[in-house]
């Protein structure tokens, strides 16, 4: 059901762990769900030195988690706001369409870390307009036809 | 070749030889449509009918109690709606539990729709109804209870003599889905008060898409399928001959040594049991301490997701499930985990490892050393660790 | 051993060698249960998806448009109740015919006693319906037609296509029960307008037990089965996967060389009946005599009765049919010859002998030996061929 | 499905033909059931010293013919009056309950053969009262258990 690039992440996940005095913590999803991301970043100026993850979580969880962090790592803040979830499923040769959801926790993760490292440092980014990290997200949505029964 | 180690037998057994070898004629060989005048037909008519005296007699039913369906979920729906329908004009109102599996529960809550009322009983922290509260629950329209034998997630038996008593002190239709207890449990439905019962051929290492419905002879049920006058017109479609000789033999051979089966089930599985519990904190039981099926192991390990485990057990050759293997289409919480009173996260972490004949010892042994490090890799990358690690 | 024919093709088939290879290791191998997460799940839900696609594609419809069933019967139960349930609140009024299988004429029975009104079309001498007949029969309140495909007993082709753009234009739901129609008519359901289809696998050299409802997508339905979430959450009952495999395997060998099939049965068939019909007086075809099915023989032969008849020529080794196997439960005269026109007594005087793939012209001319000694003997025994000999 | 007894009955069945000049004849049931038993007594004083018989049916109505006219051959009118279905059933070792109809219709017959020899003749037969050769007998309730469907 997997992708090869999925199973490869999961396996063996870049950047799982915690950042020691972090400069930027976000974290998204709640367990009656089944998943929740951590996010840790390190940054100085506006690049992304350093990102680490912890996720509870299924496989695609973790697998987009580990993805999302590679993909930002080493980039600035507004690139990172740019990542969209299509893009962390499509580094990964895609994702069955209910685990979309997770991909939408990891663009939200990096968001939420990087909102809480704004409003830290009184800064302003317009990417964040809008968004809202204690906002339930319907990520839920496992994408059945449920059409009439 | 990898090790593999099947440990998911409630979901589906494999097909012992025996009943294979009882089958195969009758695909190409043997292959006429019972109901047919001609000896292509009879000789099949004959064997249908030895097949359905084999599995009556485990039942202590007679054999015009026996009526065969596509499946188990079939079975359900036809005592459920069955019933329903012929019974509405008496009343409607449904009483079943919370922990039903999904062939039951999506049925009754089909007929809620259809302006019938239903009562899902709750259960205890084991997931055992109480009697008090299913006497509560009676109403003067109750017209049909369905309370399932034995728990497909979590093993536990419920006290189905004890049920089938009230039932008939209250003249109201006992329906069980006994699916996971046929094969595991003796039954006998005189004994035990059931008026009707489901079971499924592919949990008894017999084939798929073969079930049955027990009727009590005398019991008010319409057909749901209707068609053609098979079994004995309560259940139209051309017989599926080589499933129900399958499903005979599967029947015979789950009931002529099912003492030695159940002992060597439950000593494997206690096995099991004890090994986690050993190696692995915070980890703890799911389902009655002993009412439960012989071969069922369900455990919440916490601070971790059930699929990301079952993808790594996956990865070192072991077959387990997270919650039922037919719910598995949609990864919200078990209901059954819910009932019986677990939080959502620590009914995502659960893990079922099902027991069946060809378990060995040394798969076992395998799980036990095999898990442990599974799962401190995943509470590693879990959030939710980090802080009992810091905290307790 | 003595030497046995069987013609009796619409009522089942042998299964083909090719498919109990294919379905084979999907008993106790590759045995998982396909909605289960682990490998031995996951290895049978690609096989499971072949098969699917397999099927689709004979029919030229996507794969999300192929729900299995435990058969035939269950599939026209489905699509008739499951429409009817779904558009109850939009009408309450069914069309049909007075031909249809008792799969589907039973099911409107039962619906009319929930209140639904059922106008079951008349057919022609040739079992054919009347289009104007079909159109006056729709009312505003109309929400399903349900017409078969060919007929089980006589194997007259109804003007599907014709239908099917009828039921677009008023915008109702077209079932159609096209059982014994697949594998001896090609089927393009977009073509043909066809909104619901069921099928069979064993009467097209596949397993018992298996069929099929092909939903067009956006087509409003509820279950019939509820429960897991398998088949897309429309048809619960963990999947059925050999038999599964094995529908597959059939229809894709049904179409591979589906005009060779159907010429070969064709010659043989009119063999057969130009044969009887030289040799036996007093005898004359059912059904439409071009629009038919291939394989469908069914002649009256006046002044004697069907089951003596195929007693008798079961002593010989020839298996066929008088009237619809699924009916034999039954000794009434089948409503299919009634509702051609013929005569209780003609009616009773049916043979059915369906020709398949292993008929050979051997076989053929050993019924076309064979059978007018019997039909003498029989007739000299009864009552009704005296004045005929006397009179006419 | 049928016994040994029915079969043989069936495939040789015994007196078959007709009587020119029958003393009795008796014909029952229709066409529409699909059983006609027709049967020809040749009588001599109150024995029935030959018997035929013709039946449009199936193989019980067959056999069953059969039976009753071998039951009642060289037998008195009386002890003819006396056959019972079930009589007729036993010898042949039983009929499936479907086909106990059979039975029936022999029985009917011979009674209606009698019946129109007595009308005939004069002649009155307490075994016959209340016998309406004409009488749609409900012999085709084919015994199953419809309960409730
Ligand atoms: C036209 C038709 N419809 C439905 C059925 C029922 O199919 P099944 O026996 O698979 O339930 C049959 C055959 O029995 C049939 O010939
Ligand atoms: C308790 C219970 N009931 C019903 C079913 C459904 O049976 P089947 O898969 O044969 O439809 C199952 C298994 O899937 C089960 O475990």
């Amino acid at each position: 059901m997997y992708s090869e690039k999925v199973m490869d992440h999961f396996s063996n996940p870049r950047n799982v762990g915690e950042i020691e005095n972090a400069d930027a913590v976000g974290q998204v999803g709640n367990a009656k769900c089944g998943d929740i991301m951590k996010m840790y970043l390190k940054i100085e100026g506006d690049t992304i030195v350093d990102v680490k993850f912890k996720t509870f979580g299924c496989g695609s969880a973790i697998a987009t988690s580990s993805m999302a962090t590679e993909m930002i790592k080493g980039k600035t803040i507004k690139e990172a706001l740019n990542l969209t979830n299509r893009a962390v499923a499509e580094a990964l040769d895609g994702l069955p369409p209910v685990k979309m959801h997770c991909s939408v926790l990891a663009e939200q993760a990096v968001k939420a870390a990087i909102y809480n490292y704004a409003k830290e440092k009184g800064l302003h980014f317009e990417e964040l307009e809008g968004f809202n990290p204690d906002e339930e997200h319907d990520h839920h949505d496992h994408g059945h036809d449920e059409e009439d029964h | 070749m990898k090790k593999r180690v099947y440990l998911d037998y409630s979901a589906t057994t494999p097909m012992k030889k025996e009943v294979l070898d009882e089958m195969l004629p009758f695909f190409n060989v043997q292959f006429g449509n019972p109901s047919s005048i001609h000896c292509f037909g009879r000789e099949n008519k004959s064997a249908v009918d030895k097949a359905r005296s084999t599995i009556a007699k485990t039942l202590n039913a007679g054999v015009d109690e026996i009526f065969f369906t596509g499946g188990g979920s079939e079975a359900d729906n036809w005592g459920i709606k069955g019933v329903a329908n012929a019974l509405k004009d008496k009343g409607k109102h449904v009483i079943t539990t919370k922990v039903e599996h999904h062939a039951v529960l999506h049925t009754c809550q089909y007929l809620e729709k259809d302006g019938f009322d239903v009562t899902y009983l709750d259960v205890d922290q084991y997931g055992m109804i109480k009697i008090d509260e299913l006497k509560a629950a009676i109403r003067p329209d109750t017209i049909l209870i369905t309370i399932m034998f034995a728990n497909n997630e979590i093993g536990t038996i419920q006290p189905i003599k004890e049920i089938g008593k009230i039932a008939k002190d209250y003249k109201i239709t006992f329906h069980t889905d006994a699916v996971q207890a046929y094969g595991n449990v003796k039954i006998d439905v005189k004994d035990l008060g059931i008026d009707l019962m489901s079971l499924s051929a592919h949990k008894i290492y017999g084939p798929k898409g073969i079930g049955l419905l027990y009727i009590k002879k005398g019991t008010k049920i319409h057909p749901i399928i209707h068609g053609g006058a098979q079994e004995r017109r309560r259940r139209a479609g051309t017989e599926n001959v080589p499933a129900i000789v399958g499903f005979g033999k599967a029947a015979e051979l789950a009931y002529e040594n099912i003492d030695e089966h159940v002992n060597q089930l439950v000593t494997l599985r206690n096995r099991l049991i004890n090994g986690l519990q050993e190696k692995i904190p915070y980890i703890h039981l799911n389902g009655h301490p002993t009412k439960r099926l012989p071969g069922n192991c369900n455990i919440s390990i916490e601070f971790i997701e059930g699929e990301a485990l079952l993808l790594m057990l996956d990865m070192v050759g072991i077959a387990g499930s997270s919650g039922s293997a037919c719910t598995s289409g949609s990864l919200d919480p078990s209901h059954v985990l819910m009932a019986i009173g677990l939080t959502h996260e620590v009914a995502h972490g659960s893990l079922r490892l099902t027991i069946g004949d060809y378990t060995t010892e040394e798969d076992v042994d395998y799980v036990i050393e095999q898990l442990p490090p599974i799962v401190e890799r995943l509470r590693q990358m879990s959030p939710l660790y980090e802080k009992v690690k810091g905290g307790r």
